[in-house]
Formats: structure tokens, sequence, C-alpha cells
């Protein structure tokens, strides 16, 4: 980018038509691009978030996109953005229409970078009924365990995550405790030998849970068909 | 007469490499037999395999560069050693080999070899297998097993290229009571259980196979200081600086730090501070840069012990106060004698 | 989901360093560390470069959002990184002299420097706000600045060595950066626990 | 007296602690014959050389001066022995240069006695006429450094010198001449030092000497003055104990400024040797025409401290001692600074302080195999000069040689040997050091 | 960057292969080696990656080389700039089309591929100076030299740190994979794993007297 100082060269007019020509023909490449695209990504991402949601929610068949926040619920289209201080989380449908449940995404930092998934949460129950990885970078043989072993998925048929009687927090913090060692509901029994990762999930969980349940359990009539 | 025409000093004092190198192996041995006498076959095993890997390498690269052999100068043979020391006792032996070439061919022969190269080997072959194979290099054998000496752990015979032999029917057949397989630093992290003083000096909690006793190790590190073939004030700043922070965070941190013993015994601490960080060729030549180097090594250890992922960080630390060398030796230049202030008198 | 200011300077100084855990800004990485003299106002002058970069994207992010021309991004960011680098060379040569003298070989360098768009694209992806931003870039670029210190000096020191002529230049480079890379990921995880 | 327990004796930081092999320090002087010829060269010492006064075929008388001092820095040279001038022209001086010599065939009959000038009242003489006394003498510096003595006493009108340090340290091995002149020629000692007070002014002087000679400490404690303004200080066994730099350290706690004399600091500093031999002469009108020397190693029969003409050749003076056949390596000086002659037909002069001879068993041993630095660091432990020879060899190695003496002061180095005794990688650090260093100060001149 | 000026020189069969061969951008030039690190751990990712590299380059040489005489010299990079980052965003945007996995998995690496020297190099050494045909043909030889090279990069990866190719098992379920090839740290090894075995190469045959090509 090294444009010398002198730009009253004799070329000036010319360098201008230049810089417009090139700039038209890029701003049409672009835009065609862009629009040529969109339909086809919007679908992309369409299918790719059922996917993700259907597996952490057996059994539903549609979803749709909404922002919690402190004065209540709002649905959001697709790729708005979410108010300052909102959460967003997918309500779950089955094929009837009836809410299969609710998807949120936690994160929190693992060992190498932030792991980062989706859980499903069951309204009747009142607990996590199935997590998902969205992205990680954690060791592949230890970290990338929680994608794969049975016995720590097991602990998300049933994670407690009820509210406190107030509707202010978790009735019972998620917490993660050593292997072998899980005693309630609400505790994820690690990977022996992954700890970090185990916690990073039970913490990203935790948290989340803690900031979306409290606002949205109260209106959770309102996504009710 | 043929006269002989030098240029002084024209005395020389008995230290060379060789006799340096020569007396660290000899400090190695009494922690090989112990390692030996702890975990069996295995152990042997596994000192020998990594050890001849180290040799073996050393010498196809001398072939290769076209350049006398240098295993006469006994380097190879304290990466070796000092290698196997630090892996775990059931680690397969096709992965000590692994880490043994690396170690050599990486670590040292690639810089030119003894004394031209900026991390200490052993510990690039180490880091090496721990980045590769991180689930056996986490995998702790029972110390003073009932059948060691007549049977291999099973993973220690694992074919090459391949996942490593499930040990848990030979650790149940092992009748060792109470193992748990993870190291008192483990337990700590994820426990907060206080592994008591005697089990950690006298070799009984799981841990690599030289790591166990601490005593031991002292008394071979003070032999090597005593005779000066090592560098006292490297393990007394490593040491020293360790207890001091983590004294500090016990502190002022309570019961959520874990206590002292547990730092300084646990782990590879004593070995690497003896042993590893005292390598002279990766280690600060100038008398400022030593302590420096060595309190570099003790912090950073207590730092990814108690707030990093992973439950030991000696080798880490060791590795990034090798990266720290050059630089710690380019701003501690010693005072040149005639440049001080005067004292006027 | 947020993270801590430290949780990110940190990742971005140590766990994620933009060089050795990244590959960002590895050309000038990998030119520019035959010595200390030299490395160290690179590294500053690239962290000052990132953290205008990030400022700058910041701004330009929140705007093209306001007008839906999130197609634009890359376009817009690159010229604007470009121009600030431009008036920063220039701002300074004219109140600072002898910074400019200092710095201002590096300066166009750093033009294309994958690192200094990186931190750009890499906030805009992971949706962090302004501090967090500043936490990020200023991580970055000191990050940089670390592995571009502690190369040239390693490499000062090799110059000294009897390196084997076949590794000499950038394969032992390569292998010096891949050892720093081994040895930063004793930091993994770090502030990833409590 | 202090009491033993509590003895602390001064010292520097640093340095070495070799193998002494001072076993000829208990044995008294002995006297050489003279060799049949006798090789004079006329410069002995530091600075122009003397210009001969007499011709060949010239009868000379011992003592008589046989050349005459060309200006201040100068020294005049007398007669070894009686005898005739057989030769005047090169000759092989022991640095393996051809310098201007006097050869005298020595009269093997004659009594040898020594021609004097009339001997001279020193207390009436003012400092002007003492120097140039001494510079009547024919002293250099005896130690090895060859400096004129009177030139080193002539201060400088604007200098205050404070302290005159003697220096007994001998901390080279195997020399022990000093150590017998301050126990056999103490009075000498002692009044050279009165001398060389009063010329240069100095109020006190200090003697310091290294506890591995007691007996020399004794003998001087005997008789210092009861004025107390010389006293005698131990100092610790340690070589270089007695250079320049870290006597004056060991004994004031003064560092000399890099690249200035001791006089930069208010001190002056003599050898025992020299200051002996300046109390010895002075008073008496005589010239230097003989000195004391160690001849001692492995590779003679009967080592010891011998008083040896000016001029004899070493060939003749291993011949007394009984030089063995398997002598490969003969060494003027001491082994940590000393030099080596590459012909026998060399003759001792004013500076030669001991002659060492090797057998090919010490070759054996330095064969030793070569090793790249390992940075062990033991080098900067022992360096008095607190200088880095291990960074300095590596550069030295990739002839980094400018860098070596912008970055790490190689100017500062005084080649002391201490790096290259500890090296456990036999890196020649030393002989590197000179290289770079001749070849920076080529390039300077160039 | 500084090639000779083939302008006058005619369309031959080296204006393709230099690029795959003596000046292979990852293998000898050591270009682009961001992208070349941070998206081979995998062959897939790795041909990707190439492929979208390559796109880029043929297109914006194919543009550059046709508007090269309206250019004034001033505002050259500016303008290469310009057009470099519209191709890019228009890859981008293709590839969220093809797969969003894929796109995942290069993440804003695709976005760098602006500041890829390469690019910029054979726009400013090459298609500014010659006629479109030959910059495309010159521009399609970079840019298979630098998937080659990415390819080689990548396999190694995998083969070693996931013991599989394009996602296919090698070599059986009890393989243990050596997992710090497909770590940062294995990047570096395995290029300067394959720079040592192209400079080895190099001296064999400059040994051997063999300087075929020139």
């Amino acid at each position: 980018m090294n444009q010398p100082s002198q730009i009253q060269t004799p070329s000036g007019g010319k360098m201008i038509a230049t810089m417009v020509l090139v700039a038209s023909i890029c701003g049409v490449l672009i835009v065609g691009a862009f629009e040529g695209t969109a339909g086809a990504i919007a679908e992309n991402k369409r299918i790719m978030l059922e996917r993700a949601v259907f597996k952490v929610l057996p059994g539903a068949a549609g979803v749709r996109e909404y922002a919690a926040t402190a004065a209540g619920i709002q649905p959001l289209a697709a790729g708005e953005a979410v108010p300052a201080r909102g959460v967003r989380f997918y309500a779950a449908y089955d094929a009837a229409g009836v809410l299969k449940g609710i998807a949120a995404e936690a994160g929190a930092k693992g060992y190498a970078d932030t792991v980062r998934v989706l859980y499903g949460y069951d309204t009747k129950c009142q607990c996590i009924i199935g997590i998902g990885v969205v992205s990680m970078r954690e060791t592949p043989g230890i970290g990338d365990k929680i994608i794969t072993d049975a016995a720590f998925l097991k602990n998300f048929e049933a994670l407690d995550v009820r509210l406190n009687s107030d509707l202010s927090a978790l009735t019972n913090a998620v917490r993660v405790v050593k292997h072998g060692t899980k005693m309630n509901a609400w505790e994820i029994d690690a990977i022996a030998g992954a700890t970090v990762t185990s916690k990073a999930v039970g913490r990203g969980i935790n948290d989340s849970a803690q900031k979306l349940l409290p606002m949205l359990v109260p209106h959770i009539a309102e996504l009710k068909p | 007469m043929s006269m002989e025409l030098r240029t002084s000093p024209h005395l020389v004092s008995d230290r060379s490499v060789e006799r340096i190198m020569k007396h660290v192996v000899l400090a190695l041995l009494p922690v090989c037999t112990f390692s030996v006498w702890q975990y069996g076959l295995s152990a042997l095993a596994l000192l020998i395999v990594v050890t001849t890997t180290c040799l073996a390498t050393e010498r196809f690269l001398n072939r290769a560069a076209k350049q006398a052999s240098t295993l006469n100068d006994w380097s190879a043979t304290i990466t070796g050693l000092l290698l196997a020391l630090t892996l775990p006792p059931a680690f397969p032996l096709w992965m000590g080999a692994v880490a043994g070439f690396v170690a050599i061919a990486i670590g040292k022969a690639l810089f030119g070899g003894l004394g031209h190269n900026v991390f200490n080997p052993a510990l690039i072959g180490r880091a090496f297998v721990q980045a590769s194979f991180p689930v056996a290099i986490t995998t702790w054998a029972p110390p003073f097993a009932v059948h060691r000496f007549s049977e291999f752990i099973p993973s220690t015979l694992t074919l090459p290229f391949m996942i490593p032999n499930d040990n848990a029917a030979w650790i149940a057949a092992a009748t060792v009571d109470g193992f748990t397989g993870a190291t008192p630093l483990a337990r700590w992290k994820y426990e907060h259980f206080v592994y008591p003083v005697q089990d950690m000096l006298t070799g009984a909690a799981s841990a690599s196979s030289g790591e166990t006793s601490a005593i031991l190790l002292l008394l071979c590190g003070l032999y090597l200081a005593a005779r000066k073939f090592m560098d006292w004030r490297i393990p007394v700043a490593v040491i020293g600086s360790a207890v001091l922070v983590a004294w500090a965070f016990r502190l002022y941190g309570g019961e959520a730090f874990p206590p002292i013993h547990l730092v300084v015994l646990s782990g590879g601490l004593v070995l690497g501070a003896l042993f590893m960080a005292t390598d002279m060729a990766t280690s600060p030549v100038t008398p400022l840069g030593v302590w420096i180097y060595g309190a570099v090594i003790g912090v950073v250890t207590v730092m990814i012990r108690y707030f990093g992922g992973l439950t030991e960080g000696v080798m880490y630390a060791i590795l990034l106060g090798n990266a720290l060398t050059p630089l710690i030796d380019k701003y501690t230049q010693p005072r040149v004698f005639g440049t001080r202030q005067q004292r006027k008198s | 989901m947020t993270e801590s200011l430290s949780q990110i300077f940190i990742s971005t100084l140590l766990t994620n360093n933009f060089v050795l855990a990244m590959f960002l800004g590895l050309c000038p990485f990998l030119g520019v560390s035959g010595r200390l003299s030299t490395a160290f106002p690179m590294g500053v002058a690239t962290m000052f470069v990132m953290l205008v970069a990030s400022l700058c994207a910041y701004g330009l992010n929140m705007l093209l959002g306001y007008f839906h021309l999130e197609f634009l991004r890359l376009i817009s960011y690159i010229v604007v990184i470009a121009s600030c680098v431009q008036l920063v060379e220039m701002v300074m040569k004219k109140y600072s002299p002898a910074l400019f003298r200092a710095l201002g070989i590096y300066l166009p360098l750093i033009t294309t420097n994958c690192a200094v768009l990186g931190v750009a694209l890499f906030q805009t992806a992971r949706e962090y706000d302004f501090s967090q931003s500043m936490a990020f870039s200023f991580g970055g670029g000191a990050g940089f600045t670390l592995a571009l210190v502690l190369m040239a000096s390693l490499r000062e020191r090799l110059q000294l060595a009897n390196v084997p002529t076949l590794v000499q230049g950038t394969a032992l480079t390569l292998i010096l950066a891949g050892l720093l890379s081994l040895t930063f990921m004793g930091f993994a995880g770090l502030g990833s626990l409590e | 007296m202090r009491l033993p327990f509590f003895h602390r004796a001064a010292t520097f930081e640093h340095g070495i602690h070799p193998v002494y092999h001072k076993e000829t320090g208990s044995l008294p002087i002995k006297r050489l014959p003279f060799a049949p010829r006798l090789i004079v060269p006329l410069s002995q010492h530091i600075g122009k050389a003397a210009v001969c006064c007499v011709s060949v075929g010239e009868e000379v008388r011992r003592g008589q001066v046989i050349a005459t001092a060309d200006g201040f820095v100068s020294l005049p040279v007398h007669a070894p022995a009686t005898g005739v001038v057989e030769a005047i022209g090169v000759m092989l001086a022991a640095n393996g240069k051809m310098v201007d010599s006097i050869t005298i065939r020595v009269y093997e009959a004659d009594s040898q006695e020594v021609q004097v000038r009339a001997p001279l009242d020193i207390e009436s003489l003012d400092k002007k006429e003492l120097l140039a006394a001494i510079q009547q003498t024919g002293i250099a510096g005896l130690g090895g450094a060859t400096f004129p003595a009177h030139v080193k006493l002539s201060v400088p009108p604007e200098t205050v010198i404070d302290t005159l340090v003697v220096n007994g340290a001998e901390c080279e091995p195997f020399l022990t001449c000093d150590h017998r002149i301050m126990v056999e020629r103490t009075q000498d000692l002692l009044r050279g030092i009165r001398y060389a007070m009063k010329a240069s002014g100095a109020p006190r002087a200090i003697i310091g000497v290294e506890d591995n000679k007691p007996d020399a400490i004794a003998a001087i404690q005997a008789l210092l003055p009861a004025d107390g303004t010389i006293t005698v200080q131990a100092l610790e066994t340690k070589y270089p104990q007695g250079a320049e730099d870290t006597i004056i350290y060991a004994l004031l706690g003064r560092e000399i400024p890099a690249g200035s004399r001791p006089a930069a600091i208010g001190v002056l500093m003599n050898n025992v040797m020299t200051l002996a031999y300046l109390g010895r002469l002075l008073p008496a009108g005589e010239g230097m025409i003989e000195r004391v020397l160690t001849v001692a190693g492995p590779g003679v029969e009967k080592p010891g401290n011998y008083i040896v003409p000016i001029g004899t050749p070493l060939r003749f003076l291993l011949e007394q001692v009984g030089a063995r056949g398997s002598a490969k390596e003969i060494i003027l000086g001491g082994p940590m600074m000393g030099m080596t002659i590459s012909s026998l037909d060399v003759p001792v002069t004013k500076g030669t302080s001991g002659v060492l001879a090797f057998g090919a068993e010490k070759l054996e041993q330095e064969a030793r195999r070569t090793y790249a630095c390992i940075k062990c660091g033991e080098c900067l432990s022992v360096c008095p000069k607190f200088l880095n020879p291990s960074q300095l060899g590596l550069l030295a190695a990739k002839r980094e040689y400018a860098e070596m003496a912008e970055l790490y002061n190689l100017d500062r180095c005084f080649e002391c040997g201490c790096c290259s005794y500890v090296c456990p990688s036999h890196i020649p650090l030393v002989q590197q050091f000179r290289i770079a260093k001749a070849v920076n100060r080529e390039k300077a001149s160039a | 960057m500084s090639l000779p000026n083939q302008a006058d020189q005619g369309i031959t069969f080296d204006t393709f292969m230099e690029g795959v061969w003596r000046q292979n951008p990852v293998f000898v030039m050591m270009l682009g080696m961001c992208p070349t690190l941070a998206v081979t751990v995998s062959a897939v990712n790795a041909l990707s990656m190439g492929v979208a590299t390559l796109f880029v380059l043929v297109s914006s040489s194919l543009l550059i080389s046709l508007i090269r005489n309206l250019v004034p010299k001033e505002v050259r990079i500016a303008t290469f700039i310009v057009i470099i980052a519209t191709f890019v965003t228009l890859t981008d945007y293709l590839i969220q089309a093809v797969s969003l996995t894929l796109y995942e998995a290069l993440g804003a690496f695709i976005q760098l591929i602006v500041v890829n020297c390469i690019i910029l190099g054979r726009a400013e050494a090459h298609a500014s100076k010659n006629p479109p045909l030959k910059a495309v043909i010159n521009a399609l030889g970079m840019g298979t030299g630098f998937t080659i090279g990415l390819f080689a990069l990548g396999a190694t990866r995998e083969i070693f740190g996931a013991g599989k190719l394009f996602g296919m098992t090698l070599f059986g379920d009890q393989f243990q994979p050596w997992v710090v090839m497909v770590l940062p740290p294995g990047g570096f090894f395995v290029l300067a794993a394959w720079l040592l075995l192209f400079s080895l190469l190099r001296s064999k045959s400059a040994t051997e007297g063999g300087h075929a090509h020139d």
C-alpha cells in the first residue's frame, strides 16, 4: 500500500476512473456472490442448526430461534443479533407442533480453547436431556472423549437443573465431580483423565443455565403454540 | 631435541566433559536401580530400550554426518537414562524408542550435537511423546506389585504403532491396596487429597519411574554438587522459588492450595531441578543468570500445577527456562572488573 | 460464555499464542527473527498496529452491521487497516520522528502481516465486545512479540553453534518454532480451572 | 599475630586452585657457575634498547656498564662476568625474535670480582637524584613484566600515591624464587621498600604474601619497622593472586578502573624481587648482573632456586641442574602465563623468573579431545576479570573478533589462563583470545 | 518475488511448471505459510484450502491481467488488494454455500487468503505484466504447486496424527495416532521435515552433477 503522496499527477482523472471501474467490478462481483449464495447458505445453516438441535432433543422436527432477556422472550429472525444481555436459545417442536424442549449453547474455557456445546433442556422434567459439541480444540484421545464417552454422555440423560422457588437460580448448581463419585442428579461424573474438559462442559452448562433459565422459565408458556 | 612450542597456560585441570558426564551417569544409577526395584521388569526394559535407542540414534547420525562417534562422551547415555526415568514405568517400549529417537535427533543432532543444543534433549523427547501419546503417558502403574520381577506390565510389550494394551487385569491381579492410578498431584488437583509424606519419600506413590523417591534423588544430587559436577545454585533456585511461591499461596490462599510438601516431593520437581534444569548446555552461564533461570522454572512449575490444565509442569517449565536461557545470558552479563563505582578511601 | 479479559489476554499470549499455536504472522516471524535488535522493535510495532487494527475493525463492524453490509467486511477491513498503517506512519513521522526511525521500516511490512488481519477477523468471528477486543489484540500482539523475541534470541545463539548445513535456514527456524510451540503447550488450560 | 582459627586471608573473587608444586620453596638459594659464553641482549626491558659502548675484542669487567641507557625509558646493561667481548650482533632471544646482543667469553680463571661505582648516601639524595641512581642499577620489573623500575617509581606531580603495594604473592605454580628472596634477603627487601617509598612519595607500604609461605611472612614480620609504615598481609593462596588487579583488590579493596594504571587509584605496585634487588644494588652502587630464578618441573633432577648470571644460555643452565633427556617442553616463567621456547640457546634475561622443564607425560595429557563448549559456566566463575570466556570462545570460533571486543570486553582479558585451565571441553580459550586481540590490533592499525 | 519479467516470452510448458516444481510456493519459496500450517490437519482441509487459494489466484490474475494497462502505477497495489479481497469474499460465500462443516474447519483462514503473499506476489510480478492467458496459466501452476504442497502436509499429518487419509482408516482400529501431528508443533515439524527432504534431494542431485533443468 505504498501510495506516494504526489496525488496531483497528470493521470489523476484516469486514476479515479480506474478506481471507480475496479470498485464497480468488485462491487458487482461481491453483491452477486452474496445474493447468489445467500439462499444456499441460509439453507445450510438451517440444516446444520436443526441437525444439532435434533441431536440433543430427540424427536424434535422443527426449530425456532428466540432470545431471552430480563424483559421476556422474543422470536429472532434468521441472522438477527441478540439484544444486549440477552441469551439466544432454540425452541424445538415435534411433528405435531408440540414444544419438545429448549436448546441453548454453553461454553467454557477448556484445556486448549473454549469448549462450546449445545444442550437440550426438557421443560417437563426441568432437566438437561442431551448435549452435542459445537466446537472445541481439546486433545484428541483425551479431551475429545466428551463426544464419544458413553458413561460421560449418560450424565446428560437427565441432569437436574431445577430452579429454586423464586425462580432466580438453579436449586443445585451443576457440578462436575471426580470420576465414579456422582451421587446426585445435578452432578456430572467426570471422564477419568479428562477432568479439565469435563469440568469445562459442566461449568459452561451451569453458567448458561443459571443465566438463561431464570429468564426463560417464567415465560415458557409463550413458546407453546 | 625437538622443542614443543605452545602458548600459555601450560597447566590444565583434570576436569573434562567425559568425566563430568560419567559422574552424572554414576549418580543416576542408584535412581535407576530404585526404579527397577520398584517397578520390576518393565522399568528395566524401558531403561534399556530408551537408552539403547538414544545411543543407536547418536551413532547413526554420527555416521550420516560422517563424523567420529560421540558415544564416548556419555551424553547420549545420560539423555537415555533421564528420559526413561521421566516416563511412566508401564510406558510401551515402542513409544519409549520414539521418545529416544526424537530426543537425540530433534533435541540434539539437528543443532550440531552436544553443547550446541538449546533445549534439554531428554525433555524434548518427553514433550514429544507427551503431545503424541497423551493417554499412554498419563497411565500409571502400581509400585511394588507382586509379580513385578516375573512379569512385564502388559502395556510395556505393546506392538509397535499400536494402542497400548490394557493393564486393568494385571493391576487387579497385582494386589496393590488402594491403587488409584493417579499421581499425588492429580489427586490433589481433582480431589484435594493430601498424600502422606512418608509415601512420597519412599516411593509408594504413582509417578514416573525416576521421580518417586525424593530422598534418593537428593542424595545423588548432593554427590554431584559436592564433586562440582553440577551447579548447585540451579536446584536451590528451582526448589527454593517453588517453595516460596507455594508457601505464599498457602499463606494467603489457605486450604485451596496444597501443602508445601506436596509441591516439593511430588512429581518431577526434584528430578527436574537436580538433573534436567542443571543440563549445562541449556542453562545460563552467568552467575546472576542461573538464579533467574532457576526461579523462573520454580515459579512456572507451581503456576502450571495450580492454574494450568496439566497436573505436572516441571517439564514445560524447564523447557521454557531453556528457551529463555539465551535472553537471560545476554542481559545478565557479569560486571567487568574495574567498572565498579570506586569507593572513596 | 463471556470470557474475562485476563482469560482472553493469557490465552492469546500463551495458550493460543498467535504465532506458535495459531500460525498467524508466520512470514515476519520467520523473516525478522534473525536478530534480537530488529525482532523487538518489529514486535512492538506489530503490537501497536494490531491494537489500531482491532480498534478500527471494531468500529467498522458496528458500522457495517448497522447498514447490513456484512458482505463488505473483508474488503473494508483490509482497506481500512492498510490506510490506518499509512496514517499511523504519517502521524508518527510528524510527531515522533525518533519512534518513526525505530519502527518506520517495519510498518509497511506489517500491512501484509496476517496476524493483523487475523486479529480483526477473529474478534469479529468470536463476537468480542470492545474491551474483549482490546484484550485480545493486546494479548495477540504481546504474544507475537514474545514468540519473536524468544525465537530471535535462540537463533542468535545458534549462529554460534555448529548446525549442520542441511538444517540451516528455514528448516531450523521451523523446528525451533515447533519446539517452542511444544513448550507453550505446557500452558494449556491455564486459567481454565476453578 | 592472628589466631589460626579465625585467620582469614585477604583475597579477590574468582580464580583457581591449581596444584602448586612449590617443593623448591624450602631449598636455600644456590649459585650456579658461569657459563663459558654469556649472551646479553641490549633490550631486556620494556622501552628503548640500550646503546652498546664496548667493541668486539674489548675486555670487560664484571659489573662494568657495557651499554648505556638511551633516554628515560631505557636501562643500562652491565657485564655479567669478566671476560672478552666476542661478538656484537643479533642473537635469538626467548620470544623467538632476533635481538641485538653482546656475547661475552668468560675468563675461566678470573676471580670475577664485581666492579662497583662509588657507594651512595641515599639519605642525602632528592627524588630526582634517587630515580637517576635507580636507573643506573639497570633494574627492570623482575616479576616478568620488565618495566624499568625507575620509570615505574616516577610519579607524575599531579598524582598522589598513598600506598606502595609489594607483591610477594607468587601465585604461579612451581615458582618459589620470590619466596626464597623474602626469606633470605629480608633486609634487602625492606631497604628496597623504603627506597621505593621515598622515590614515589608513598607514605605506607603493604607487603602481600600468600599464606602458603608462612616462613616468609614470619621473616618479614620480625624485621618490620616500628613506625607501622610497612605492614605485611597474608593473602589466600589462589591463582592469580599476584596479578596487579587482584592483589590490589585483595589488599585495599580497590579496583583499578578498566584501562587505567594503579596510580589512578593512588597505588604503586612492585614485585618483592625487584625491591630486594633495589635494596641490595643501590647502596652498593652495583648493576643488575645476575638474578635469582626457579628451575623446576618434572624434567629436571636438581630443581631449586639459583643465582644465575644474566646471559646464561638455557642449555648450560639445564645441564647444571641435570635436565633429563625426556624434557620436551621448556617454559620461561610460570606454567600459567609463561612462554615456551624454541631453542635452548636463548639466554636468561632480567625478566626470567623461572625455567620449567616438562616431559612427554604432560604433552599426552594436553593432547586430550576438544569438545564443543557445553556452557558449564566454570570459566565465568574463575575469571578474575569477570569476563564471559564461554561466549568469547564461541565468538572466537566463528571469528567474530570485533563483537568480542565491542560487546564482551575482550581487551580486559590479561591472559591469566584460568578459563583454559578449568575448561572441561579443553577449548584453548586464552590462545583464541590472543589471536582475536592480535587481529583486532592489526585491524585498528590498518 | 522478483521474478524475471517474462512479458516478451511466449507461453511454454514452463509457464505452468514453474510454480509446480521449481518455484513451489510451499517448499521452495516459503510463501503463504499461515494457511499452510493452520489448516493442514487433514487432507480434505488442505486440499480445499489449496483449491480455494487456486481459485482466488487464477481469477484475480485474470482480472488483473485484463485491466493491467488501465491501472496507474501509483494505485497498483491498492487495486490489486481490492480485487483479491473481492475474490476472497466470493470464495468465502461459495464455500459456505457448499459445506458449512468445511467452512467451520477452515475458519478465518479462508479470509486470510487476502494476505497470502503468493497472490499479491503473483499479481505484482506476473499478472500485471502479462496477457490474460499466460497469466492464468502461470497462476494455475502456482496454485497447483501450492495445493500439492498443502496436500502433502495435510496427508502426512492426517496419516500420522489420525491414522487416516480422507477420513478413511488406514491401519486398523489398533493404530495409535501420533496426536502431536495434528497439533501446532506437529505442523512446524512436518513442514520442516518436508523442507529437509527437499533440500536433501536437491543436495543429492547437485552432488550427482545433475542440473538437468538448467
